[in-house]
């Protein structure tokens, strides 16, 4: 019955689960491949003529069977290795999802290098850190675009000695001394092995000898404060994850993933490189970013990974196409959504639903959750998760309802991936799932989560104090999230662990916890709540451009901006009432009911990223938001109605530039468990 | 050892390769006349291969019409025009296509019932030779061919990046966008002259600067000798090897960006300094 | 062979006068018969860029709808009078129900709605007044009948029919009558305006679907007289249809929006049909008129493609 | 709602340029080639297959021809019924000069001179476009449609001046001629209607095809691509009359069994033109669905005031049908003015974003 029946999941059970997992991790890996390359020579026995990889380019989906991959991957280590490239050596990987940038990480390991992927749409001064802190002598990049970044940073990465490009284009008139096409890199290594066969043996040997303790990638974590750190993660860490998260959803090698999200995450790593390596499923690289939506729908991924926000467009896409549909249509799409809404999930949780209601789903299926799950292209989805931030319990069990079979995970770079997950049957929408296979989990005293697996990284690069603060030396991880475990085993995770703090009345304080709830509200896309060591709780809002202008549409509103809408006295109507609505709920959670929102104000500009107010993942900064906003923050405590504020911005193509605003402030009235409510005491 | 430092792009320069270039095509003293009113009077000058040529000048100026001349459509009545030196005599605008000349339009001519694809597809027409009756049986000869040339087609595509665009009926798409897959069509003849008609016209700011980059990158990646008419004096200055000034149908003016930017009698004719 | 085709053709003219005046009468009546529907395609094209199909039926609805009411017992200027309301009607309905909804397609979709149209009025005829031809109540209306002979001294005589001259005069008339409405009118005007510059035309204030109403009821008006004349020569039928279609060549010779290109049109086709016919027919077999219009407008365009009076066009890209 | 296109990819351009890419149409296509080839030689009563289907399928096909000129190559025709009558009595007088050759060769080759007589009267396409063009094939129509009736040789001198079909076997069953059985005949119609069909969506949607619609969409741009407008047209203009002509062949062979020269007058060709406009320029699919509409709608109008208990005379019906369908027409170029296959397009394009708008 139980899904971990079959792996000894270890809450509870340490010393004796540390053991089992090497047991296991051994027979899940027949042969005891504990390398990507070593596996790739498996794949390409076992799989030979399977699709190891797609791409659409050219109009179709290029593709290459495992036996295919293995050769471009060798021919293409071999190039490498006639470059210089020599055990120990870090590679950088920059670019969109390509099967080209996959491989050279396997060819890099082939020669004992490190594969260091990077966010390639972060700013060059970004990319220069973590270049020069990993100390890369190699990158493969995608496109001029990245060339050029690379080498205007020349000088902050004194190691690097060569460039492999995969598009060619652009780069003609470049002196390429240093510089090599892909192409050409693996045309070189395919000659070499034409002139002296053997050193296909020769390749081979050199990583026959490879450990799975061997380091196997370096991911850099955004991190919301200080310097990115270089996270060391061994074959073992990855291999052993992967094969665990593989038989705990029952994934094999007819799957089908969507490789869409940044290579430099973890999750696209695991999902897309390590799961696909040792399930030897299918993983398929989209065109380009413009054209997601259709080559989602053309693969129709039977394995799907998103942070929450993709879902939340896809439901707010469907929502506001949904606005413009005919009456009886949209009076047919609403009815069967209630009915889903009714008996979806039951039916996906296979509890019993009576005959009727039964038939009336399939009618919907039919009519209205086939088709929808037809267009998002998740028809023939299997499994799905959603991890990153907490996902909106409305969003989630919408698609759940449509008899998605979607979960939440949660996880960290520094556990490759996998901490805990929901079991098929038991999805909870304010927990994040049970320890996953292999994992142990605690709460410290200071209601810190805290796990230990074969997940765990090998420590930080060159930075062991961090390695220190975060590891213990009986391998126990901080998380830094704050957290409980339910009666059921199922952990719910409350807030990060420094950000939960304490009003001066002592009550508790999790910001993360307030935002999470407003932005529930698809009218709301962003939330800083302020009040550790305040006397009550303040919260800045971003309304959602795409919801609330839709909104304007239908009632002809006409705003010329972001700010003018966001300043809109009805906007703020709106906001109020959701407003109200947290502090309904929050009264009825006896830990979280002294922090109620009493203050709150619509921000005049969209947090951003090229403003450093988000990190890349779009998560908030909330201490560099804290300075930048100083004088909004001491109105929100100082009791003033408006406040006028000039604030500098960037534009898209790099200018800045300055905007001024007088916001408005609003105060919210306090509620108590239960329906009475008392005035707000100024 | 720091390998980056110092080699960013160094191209070759400029003024070596441009000694070398040999003639593509010479117009020498052509007139154009429709019923009396001249259009093009005794005009000459040459374009090299490999070059970006530029034609500016005041609306009205004949540009279009040397375009027309160049391409067959009209015939000058004085004057001859050698190509690839041929002197050429009287021809169809289809002949000067098979000789490798391509062109785009000042309002777009794309063809609207078609998608993205089929147009760039219809540029690849005079490449491809199957006969009525392989074309009927499909199987076979005509479906290789049409792949092959799809194949082509698709490097156009990736080229100017509109993948998301493929299979979209042109009518469909914004201006700028219909531009480029004009663009595309012309290139898909892989033509040793590229004519192109104003191909900024109507555009923002941000779309000139692709387009921008699309010519450079063509005549860059390609070798494609690129003659353009354009109002836009920054894009032209910025792109063209060589301007050409032509006002009122008469050539005034010849020579490197700069020296015709500097020309007095460039600027009257901007100014409308009357003559 | 070629004795026949170049020579015994124009010996026959010149030893035989008479006959070939009486040709030419011939040709001039059917000239003018052409003239006049191509009067009405001509109206309608010039004001909407309408190629109406449904001229040639209108022109034998309009006949029928008289015989039937006069054979109904309705007095035959009173008939009259009906019939032109009818057109009027007709012409309003075709505004609603055909122009208005299909304004701005293109030609080709305009010109299969008035073919439709010319479906429905031929199933509508027939189902009211029947398929079988009927006489013209000519006499009724007060045309005159009867014929006069012509004698040209030794070499013979030529006939003319009254009512092929009543027919000459009355398309004088209306040529006339339709020139002082374009000129002199308000309405009129307005039409030319609409005719030049739709947008023009609707910044004077002039609605355009009146003018519609306005032309289709005036194509009605020629409709019914071409109906009374062609009716009064031989029957009201639906074979006049055929007939119709020389409309086209005629208004290739003479141009789309002319309306003295239509005449000009008409009577160079009906001089040549007959002319043609009657000498060189009978080599091939006779029956060559109801092709050789075409073949003669054919060959005028290949040399000049934009018509008789149109101007030539210089291309543009 | 039926389509659900997830999942499927193309992983070759063989695949992605195949005539129907996806899945559901080619299931769709399939159903109908079932009901086609097994279905309604099972069920159906001669009657039907007589009066609807056989009809049916020559006017289908003659919609084809017309389609691929006026729909693909822009070349306005009034002279199809002309074009067809030319395949009629070459295939006639095929069959007289060679009695025992088999007739669907004849058929077939009888588009042969149909094409042959379409170019002649295209030759004119190159200087003249449009309404102007319409004379020029209203020519043809009038000047083809006289040399039936004056050309005695071409109905073997027939007294009454009619071609009759002789009965005529093809592997031993008789496919023409008076004694030929509906099925066997409609069997014949059917197989040169589809085959004729998939061979021309072959041709629409290779280089040939493409050069076709360049002409009709610019045809300026089209010349300064190396497309030579006068082969193109001439070429449309042959292709477009040569399936005419076999359509204009089956008609009186495998339907009529005996035509006059009226049978291919102005009147078929303009019954051929609403077929192309009503059910879409420019598209294949188009042309059957024009064909049924046209042809089969008064059949059935002529059995409704029988079905409904109402006595009306015959001629009276066939008036009300007259009236009918021309307002039928015209209701349906203002509710679609780009025919059936369009509101098919939309209809599909709706089911395929189901249950979005959009």
């Amino acid at each position: 019955m139980e899904p971990f029946a079959r792996v000894q999941s270890g809450a509870g059970a340490a010393p004796e689960g540390k053991k089992r997992h090497m047991a296991g991790s051994a027979s899940a890996s027949p042969r005891g491949e504990d390398t990507f390359p070593k596996i790739l020579l498996r794949n390409a026995k076992v799989f030979g003529t399977r699709t190891a990889f797609r791409e659409k380019d050219f109009g179709i989906w290029q593709s290459w069977t495992w036996s295919e991959v293995c050769e471009e991957i060798r021919a293409f280590s071999i190039g490498l290795k006639s470059l210089g490239l020599q055990a120990g050596d870090k590679v950088a990987i920059v670019g969109a999802n390509r099967p080209r940038l996959y491989w050279s990480m396997v060819a890099a390991q082939a020669l004992g290098a490190v594969p260091v992927p990077v966010y390639a749409d972060s700013v060059a001064e970004e990319m220069a850190y973590v270049l020069g802190h990993a100390e890369v002598a190699f990158a493969v990049v995608q496109d001029q675009e990245q060339v050029d970044k690379l080498i205007s940073m020349a000088e902050d990465v004194p190691s690097l000695k060569q460039i492999v490009y995969d598009e060619p284009r652009g780069l003609r008139d470049y002196e390429h001394e240093h510089l090599h096409d892909f192409a050409s890199v693996q045309a070189e290594g395919k000659a070499l092995l034409e002139k002296t066969p053997s050193l296909a043996g020769e390749w081979e040997e050199g990583f026959s000898g490879g450990k799975g303790a061997d380091i196997a990638v370096m991911l850099y974590t955004s991190g919301t404060t200080g310097r990115p750190k270089g996270v060391m993660l061994s074959f073992d860490n990855l291999v052993v994850s992967a094969i665990n998260g593989n038989v705990f959803d029952r994934l094999d090698e007819t799957e089908e993933v969507l490789a869409y999200l940044p290579m430099a995450w973890i999750g696209d790593h695991v999902f897309s490189l390590a799961q696909a390596f040792t399930a030897g499923y299918c993983v398929n690289c989209p065109e380009s970013m413009d054209t997601i939506d259709t080559d989602r729908r053309e693969i129709a991924p039977t394995y799907f990974f998103a942070p929450p926000r993709v879902f939340e467009t896809m439901l707010t896409n469907i929502m506001v196409r949904m606005e413009d549909a005919g009456k009886t249509k949209r009076r047919m799409f609403d009815y069967f959504m209630g009915v889903a809404r009714k008996v979806g999930e039951k039916i996906l949780n296979g509890e019993s639903v009576s005959l009727g209601d039964r038939l009336l789903y399939a009618l919907g299926e039919f009519c209205v959750y086939g088709p929808l799950k037809n267009r998002m292209g998740l028809t023939r989805m299997k499994v799905g998760y959603t991890a990153g931030e907490a996902i909106g319990p409305e969003i989630f069990r919408f698609f759940r309802s449509l008899g998605l079979n979607l979960k939440q995970l949660y996880g960290q770079t520094e556990a490759s991936v996998y901490i805990t997950l929901q079991p098929d049957g038991e999805i909870f929408g304010d927990t994040v799932g049970k320890p996953a296979p292999d994992v142990e989990l605690k709460i410290a005293d200071n209601g810190e989560v805290m796990y230990r697996s074969p997940g765990v990284f090998v420590g930080y690069f060159k930075n062991d104090q961090a390695t220190a603060e975060t590891k213990t030396p009986d391998g126990w991880v901080h998380t830094g999230d704050a957290g409980i475990i339910a009666d059921n085993g199922h952990l719910k995770i409350i807030d990060r662990a420094k950000d939960v703090g304490k009003l001066t009345d002592g009550s508790l304080f999790a910001p993360k916890y307030i935002e999470n709830k407003l932005k529930f509200f698809p009218n709301i896309k962003e939330a800083v709540a302020f009040g550790h060591e305040r006397d009550r709780v303040g919260v800045f809002i971003n309304i959602d451009l795409t919801a609330v202008g839709s909104w304007a549409e239908r009632n002809n509103v006409n705003y010329a901006s972001y700010q003018e809408l966001a300043a809109n006295p009805d906007v703020y109507r709106m906001i109020e009432e959701h407003v109200d609505q947290v502090n309904r709920d929050l009264a009825n959670e006896p830990m979280m009911a002294g922090a109620q929102i009493r203050r709150f104000l619509v921000l005049h500009k969209e947090l951003d990223a090229d403003d450093g107010e988000l990190t890349r993942t779009q998560k908030v900064r909330r201490s560099f938001i804290a300075e930048r906003y100083a004088p909004l923050i001491e109105a929100l405590y100082d009791g003033s109605a408006t406040k006028h504020v000039r604030t500098e911005v960037t534009f898209e193509d790099g200018r800045k530039g300055a905007i001024e605003a007088t916001v408005e402030i609003r105060d919210m009235p306090v509620h108590v468990a239960g329906e009475g409510f008392q005035e707000a005491a100024e | 050892m720091n390998a980056f430092a110092l080699d960013t792009t160094t191209a070759p320069s400029d003024e070596t390769v441009k000694a070398e270039r040999e003639l593509l095509l010479r117009v020498d003293n052509v007139s154009l006349s429709f019923g009396g009113v001249k259009a093009i009077t005794n005009i000459s000058f040459d374009i090299q291969k490999g070059e970006i040529r530029a034609i500016i000048g005041p609306n009205g100026a004949g540009k279009t019409s040397m375009l027309n001349v160049i391409n067959g459509f009209y015939h000058p009545q004085e004057g001859t025009i050698t190509w690839q030196g041929q002197v050429r005599r009287k021809m169809k605008p289809y002949e000067a296509a098979s000789q490798g000349i391509a062109r785009t339009f000042q309002n777009v001519a794309l063809f609207k019932g078609m998608t993205t694809l089929d147009n760039i597809m219809s540029g690849r027409s005079l490449k491809m030779h199957r006969n009525f009756f392989w074309q009927m049986l499909w199987r076979g000869p005509a479906e290789k061919e049409e792949i092959e040339h799809r194949r082509k087609v698709e490097d156009i595509i990736d080229f100017l990046e509109i993948q998301a665009i493929r299979k979209t009926p042109v009518g469909r798409l914004s201006y700028g966008l219909q531009k480029r897959v004009e663009l595309g069509r012309a290139l898909a003849m892989e033509p040793d002259l590229l004519l192109l008609d104003e191909p900024m016209a109507g555009m923002n700011l941000e779309e000139k600067e692709d387009m921008s980059r699309f010519i450079l990158d063509v005549n860059q990646e390609f070798g494609t000798t690129i003659a353009l008419i354009e109002h836009d004096m920054g894009v032209v200055m910025d792109l063209s090897d060589r301007v050409v000034v032509l006002d009122y149908g008469k050539k005034i003016a010849d020579g490197p960006p700069e020296e015709v930017q500097a020309n007095q009698d460039v600027i009257d004719a901007y100014l409308g300094v009357s003559h | 062979m070629l004795y026949d085709i170049f020579i015994d053709p124009f010996v026959q003219m010149y030893e035989m006068p008479d006959f070939f005046l009486q040709v030419l009468w011939e040709g001039f009546v059917a000239g003018i018969l052409y003239a006049l529907i191509a009067l009405g395609f001509v109206l309608i094209f010039k004001a909407s860029g309408v190629f109406n199909f449904a001229q040639g039926i209108m022109v034998v609805f309009a006949g029928l709808t008289l015989v039937g009411l006069n054979e109904n017992g309705v007095p035959a200027y009173l008939a009259l009078l009906l019939t032109i309301a009818v057109m009027g009607v007709l012409a309003y309905g075709v505004e609603r129900v055909v122009m208005r909804p299909l304004v701005n397609q293109p030609e080709i979709i305009l010109l299969m709605a008035t073919i439709g149209l010319t479906y429905f009025l031929i199933g509508f005829g027939e189902f009211v007044f029947g398929g079988e031809p009927k006489q013209m109540i000519a006499e009724q209306l007060g045309l005159p009948t009867g014929s006069t002979a012509f004698e040209m001294g030794e070499r013979g005589l030529i006939i003319l029919q009254h009512i092929d001259i009543a027919a000459a005069v009355i398309a004088v008339v209306m040529v006339a009558a339709l020139g002082v409405f374009f000129n002199k009118t308000r309405i009129g005007r307005a039409l030319r305006a609409v005719a030049d510059d739709h947008q023009a035309a609707l910044s004077v204030g002039i609605s355009l679907n009146q003018i519609w109403a306005i032309v289709w009821f005036a194509a009605g008006l020629v409709a019914l007289a071409t109906g009374i004349m062609w009716g009064a020569r031989s029957d009201v039928s639906f074979a006049l249809e055929i007939v119709a279609f020389k409309a086209l060549p005629v208004l290739i010779l003479g141009g789309f929006t002319s309306i003295p290109g239509a005449i000009v049109g008409g009577l160079i086709i009906g001089f040549g049909e007959k002319i043609g016919e009657l000498y060189w027919g009978g080599l091939v077999g006779g029956g060559i008129e109801s092709w050789l219009a075409y073949i003669i407008a054919l060959i005028f365009l290949l040399f000049r493609p934009q018509g008789l009076f149109g101007e030539r066009i210089i291309e543009r890209i | 709602m039926f389509y659900r296109e997830a999942g499927q990819f193309k992983t070759s351009y063989k695949a992605d340029q195949a005539l129907l890419p996806i899945l559901q149409d080619r299931i769709g296509l399939a159903v109908i080639l079932l009901t086609a080839f097994v279905l309604i030689p099972v069920f159906a009563n001669d009657f039907f297959l007589t009066s609807i289907m056989i009809p049916f399928l020559v006017f289908a096909l003659a919609a084809i021809g017309l389609n691929v000129l006026t729909g693909f190559c822009g070349q306005l025709s009034l002279g199809t019924g002309a074009f067809m009558g030319v395949g009629a009595y070459a295939a006639y007088k095929l069959t007289s000069i060679f009695p025992d050759a088999n007739v669907i060769l004849m058929v077939l080759l009888s588009g042969v001179f149909s094409a042959a007589i379409g170019a002649v009267f295209g030759l004119p396409s190159l200087r003249i476009k449009g309404l102007y063009l319409a004379v020029t094939t209203l020519a043809a129509q009038f000047f083809l449609e006289w040399c039936f009736i004056r050309i005695p040789w071409l109905y073997n001198y027939n007294a009454s001046g009619a071609i009759e079909i002789p009965r005529r076997e093809v592997f031993g069953v008789i496919v023409s001629g008076a004694e030929a059985t509906p099925i066997a005949r409609y069997f014949v119609v059917l197989s040169i209607t589809a085959g004729i069909a998939y061979l021309m969506a072959n041709v629409l949607r290779g280089r040939i095809g493409r050069s076709w619609m360049m002409i009709r969409d610019m045809d300026i741009a089209a010349e300064l691509m190396g497309i030579r407008p006068l082969q193109t047209k001439l070429m449309a203009f042959a292709v477009s009359s040569f399936i005419c002509g076999v359509a204009g062949a089956m008609m009186v062979f495998f339907w009529l069994n005996a035509a006059e020269p009226s049978s291919y007058s102005i009147r078929l060709s303009f019954q051929i033109l609403f077929m192309v406009i009503l059910g879409g320029l420019g598209s294949l699919a188009g042309s059957f669905l024009g064909a049924a509409f046209i042809w089969i709608l008064p059949v059935i109008l002529k059995f409704v005031p029988g079905l409904m208990g109402i006595d009306m005379a015959a001629e009276t019906v066939e008036h009300a049908t007259f009236m009918i369908v021309g307002a039928l027409i015209i209701f349906f170029l203002i509710v679609e003015p780009h025919g059936f296959a369009r509101l098919w397009q939309i209809g599909k394009q709706k089911l395929r974003v189901w249950p979005f708008p959009y």
